[in-house]
């Protein structure tokens, strides 16, 4: 319990509760966009070159086990909130694929906060997690997108749909500063560490101060979606968050990597996803799927899902 | 001076459709474009391309068969699944030759 | 194609006042409007809004009769006090009716 | 409401003439302008600006007379070497009388 | 006189200079807004957050004196400024009083630079100085609004106003601040004090210079608004100056502290005050408002004022 | 060989690629425009500042064979790159004029990698090299616009042009960050030193991303600017440094002030230059001196030339 209200008083949080008492305020406080885009640009960059350092220091037979829950997790739970939207929810298949996509994929934030909870506990993660966001970004989105074209036996935009997912800007960036740290090590890493880890916490902070204000919009389209979609947003990534720790823990994660490992798993992608799906289903409702993943899964993935993970994967292998 | 009659045609879209825009509007003859950011409201509500910019606004100096063109190709495209809003000017164009 | 004659009402004013802009907009029966950024200088120098943002610019496509709305909407609230500037032109838009 | 008929005058033209463009805009006789920040493309591809920031479109309300003079001075001074696009519009604008 | 050089030769000070210089001479030089906006953000949130895990540290008692002497300022120099303006310098009630706003609230980079100032001299000032800022903010405001409602007996959009200096992005983000730093306290606060404290100066030398550039224009305007008003906008902060030292001062402020208290009440706002004005009273000359508080008042409390209320402080309390 | 492989894989190197390779796969990664334009202020501002500081502690005797040997150099490799454009190109007055401005000029970019390069190697630079960049930027500008103007006696629009480039807004940061490190020295820049000095190589690798990514485009137009121009835009930079690490050697520099004093000169200008020869000189093609300046030089220079000026010093001086 205690780790609960920690991590609801931590700076960051509260930027983003802070973000939300603005909008219902309604304050004028309005972020510039261009500085929204710099910030995701600056984050996306940071995680992967920080992800790419420490990878360059990790054996490969360590990364193998958790690479492969990744993958085996990326292509699972699209398939398990497809079938939970489509035969539980009766939704249509369009949008109960476009939001199993979502569901599939993962939210970069809700990845970052995750690692801030269990470092601000004095845990030290494993280094190549980033690693993992990027292998998780993608096949949910894939695996979620084949389902109308193998179940309707169309022929979709589903090629369109990943290019857009695979050069788009956050796997660009993010897999760039992988490659990138991982090419110059620890060593040369030194002359940018503090632009992109000294300053980290407090541009996360102005992040999110301003996901709050999205938040906060979305929050107002709550009643438009429906009772089961607000279950869907809660109780999906609690089931996905458990699965992710017990297979997290079985590949040889710690305490504190089962623990963010989670976060990632549960959590539904607000940057790629709705691009894609926005191609590629583009009949499936954008209010459905981003108002689940974003005003309802992320939010309570960062006051309550977290600490939620980190109390289950201390049962499991405290 | 000696103006030219000719159509402007403008274009406001989702900025995910950006790119295709600018594909069509090529391929339907035009000889330029010009590009403006711009958000708005219309019947969809909020755009899911929110985070990507929000919507573009395009403004095309053509005659009037290339004006035909885009219009039915953005409807025959856009029409049913994107918000595009598509409409049609008369202008006068200096040295408006070079735009046909 | 079939076009649709409609007004498109375009307002340029002070960034202060956009949220009321908005207001007014719908309340006079637009279904929605495209918002620019834009700056510019007029008879009144230097805005107050200066450090706000400057100007924005609607653009409405609208039936005349409400684009009349707007216009009286307008003058009666602003043209006393505030830098607002305000026109009319005929356009042809397609898929017209989803503006009336 | 009584609307005054005047003419719209567009320019779109490289960033690197934005001041230049307001001087001839203000000489020409025009009480004022909007300008929004554009990109584009047209004949000639990418801009020598495109580290200044591309292009500037504007936009003034006047009468034909000044309309015509703005017409004269842009062919005269720029069309030779640089990216610049004009043209008119017909516009019913609300206080006409201000911007004459 | 030397620490009015000492002032004068600081690097922020010196950005200021440059901004002016560069539009003197007709530079092309351009800040883009969004970063004009996210430095203001920035240094909002910043002095908020650093207030507020100062504020954490100071008992209640020591702050209370200080806080009721700046709500007695915010009510008093708004009406002396008024006095002055309509009944020696004959302008109208309406324009009296928009000037009148300005002068009762509060310039935040004047405050930020007279805090730079007194630590350059080595000293520390009072930690709970920006809660005073927020407190400072409104009542001039309101104060000098009610002016003409109560005179010309008018009902007048005095709600609307007042909602949006409340709501206003400045208050929001600076009490926001003070409040989440209150509540994280020094610990907590330290994974992004590298990012708001250690950045801190660096980003006002960036505001300052795209403040010089906006001073510069406003200097145009200096004949428009005629020789009362600049000697109002150098002389009435010097009363109101001299009327914070002591106040504040006798309400138990250190030297440094009255010092950065009196920037503060001598002040005038620029961003919270022209907004609620343009509103509530919009036939008050935004020429007449924003030059005086921008253009005089402001660069002569920057290079002359701090050091001036920092001598007036040395002399009494010294 | 290992300096050169050293220098490729630095990480703003690898920023440099990863913005070029982000083009070549289509991906939709966009700059904010005010980032880069923030990211350009900052930049300029920051050498600026650190140049005037070093400035302060450096000798006038010391800098006066510098200075002067880049006023030399100023004029006489735009009329080089004049002569061989003209007489071995034959490319006509307009187009030899306006391609030679550029490389009479500098770019600030080339000479911030030199920096950072030989400070990898653990060398320390001449603190006053960038004063050398303001000197350096203007003359050869001024040289190249001439020549039309003598040979063609012609009154051209060279005035406006030069005011464009001494008021534009690059010299202007650079000569105010110059003046302001110089005036306030090392004790005051202090407070200003972790923004300006800490974050720099962070800036400077979100800097090379973007600069990748417009170098991209660029490559692009490699096939209208024809065989000659390419050869041109690598060959006369290895000349120009060539020259320059005798002349600078000559003059005083050391083995790591001589590298980065012939990346300055043997670079081209693409912010100064390209608008003051859109001014002066309308009719010459943005394409090709666009191209053969960032799209040739720029990279040739970041991977393979400085390195090699590295080299040549260490020959003559080592
Ligand atoms: N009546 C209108 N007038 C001007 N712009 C409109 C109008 N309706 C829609 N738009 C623009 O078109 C976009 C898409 O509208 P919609 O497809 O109706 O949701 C909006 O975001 C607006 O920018
Ligand atoms: N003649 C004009 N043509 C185009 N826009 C204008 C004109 N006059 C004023 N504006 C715009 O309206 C705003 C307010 O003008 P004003 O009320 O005349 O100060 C200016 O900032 C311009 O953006
Ligand atoms: N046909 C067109 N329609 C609209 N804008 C155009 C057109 N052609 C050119 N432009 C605009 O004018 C600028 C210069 O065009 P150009 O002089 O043809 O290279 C472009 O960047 C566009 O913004
Ligand atoms: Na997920
Ligand atoms: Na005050
Ligand atoms: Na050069």
């Amino acid at each position: 319990m205690e780790s609960v209200i920690n991590n609801l008083a931590s700076p960051v949080v509260l930027a983003f509760v802070l973000g939300i008492v603005a909008k219902l305020i309604k304050s004028d406080l309005d972020f510039p966009r261009p500085l929204y885009q710099s910030i995701s640009i600056y984050l996306l960059l940071a995680i992967g070159l920080k992800g790419g350092v420490e990878l360059s220091k990790t054996p490969f037979s360590e990364f193998l086990g958790p690479a492969s829950a990744t993958l085996f997790l990326g292509v699972l739970t699209p398939l398990i909130a497809f079938a939970i939207l489509r035969y539980v929810g009766k939704f249509d298949i369009t949008n109960a694929s476009g939001i199993a996509a979502h569901y599939g994929s993962v939210s970069v934030v809700t990845f970052i906060a995750a690692i801030s909870y269990v470092q601000a506990l004095g845990l030290e993660p494993e280094g190549f997690l980033p690693t993992l966001v990027a292998i998780l970004e993608v096949p949910g989105i894939v695996v979620a997108l084949l389902i109308p074209i193998l179940i309707e036996k169309k022929k979709g935009t589903l090629k369109k749909a990943m290019h857009e997912v695979l050069t788009g800007s956050s796997i660009v960036l993010l897999v760039g500063g992988l490659i990138i740290g991982f090419v110059v090590g620890p060593t040369k890493f030194e002359s940018v560490e503090l632009f992109f880890v000294g300053g980290f916490q407090g541009a996360l902070f102005l992040f999110l101060l301003e996901l709050g204000m999205i938040t906060a919009s979305r929050l107002r389209d709550l009643k438009k979606v429906g009772a089961f979609l607000v279950g869907f947003g809660i109780l999906v990534p609690i089931l996905h968050g458990f699965l992710a720790v017990i297979i997290g823990m079985w590949a040889g994660l710690s305490v504190a990597g089962a623990t963010v490992f989670a976060a990632m798993v549960s959590s539904g992608s607000y940057i790629a996803a709705p691009a894609a799906v926005r191609i590629a289903l583009p009949k499936a409702n954008p209010t459905l799927y981003l108002t689940s993943s974003l005003g309802i899964t992320f939010p309570f993935n960062i006051a309550l899902g977290i600490p939620l993970y980190y109390i289950i994967a201390n049962w499991f292998g405290g | 001076m000696s103006l030219v009659n000719l159509k402007l045609v403008t274009i406001v879209s989702e900025r995910i459709l950006k790119t295709q825009m600018v594909e069509h509007i090529v391929e339907c003859g035009a000889k330029g474009y010009t590009m403006l950011e711009a958000t708005g409201e219309g019947s969809r509500g909020i755009r899911a391309s929110e985070f990507e910019g929000r919507n573009v606004k395009f403004e095309i100096i053509a005659s009037s068969e290339v004006a035909e063109k885009i219009f039915q190709k953005i409807k025959s495209e856009y029409f049913e699944n994107y918000a595009v809003i598509v409409y049609s000017q008369d202008v006068q164009v200096v040295r408006g030759d070079k735009y046909i």
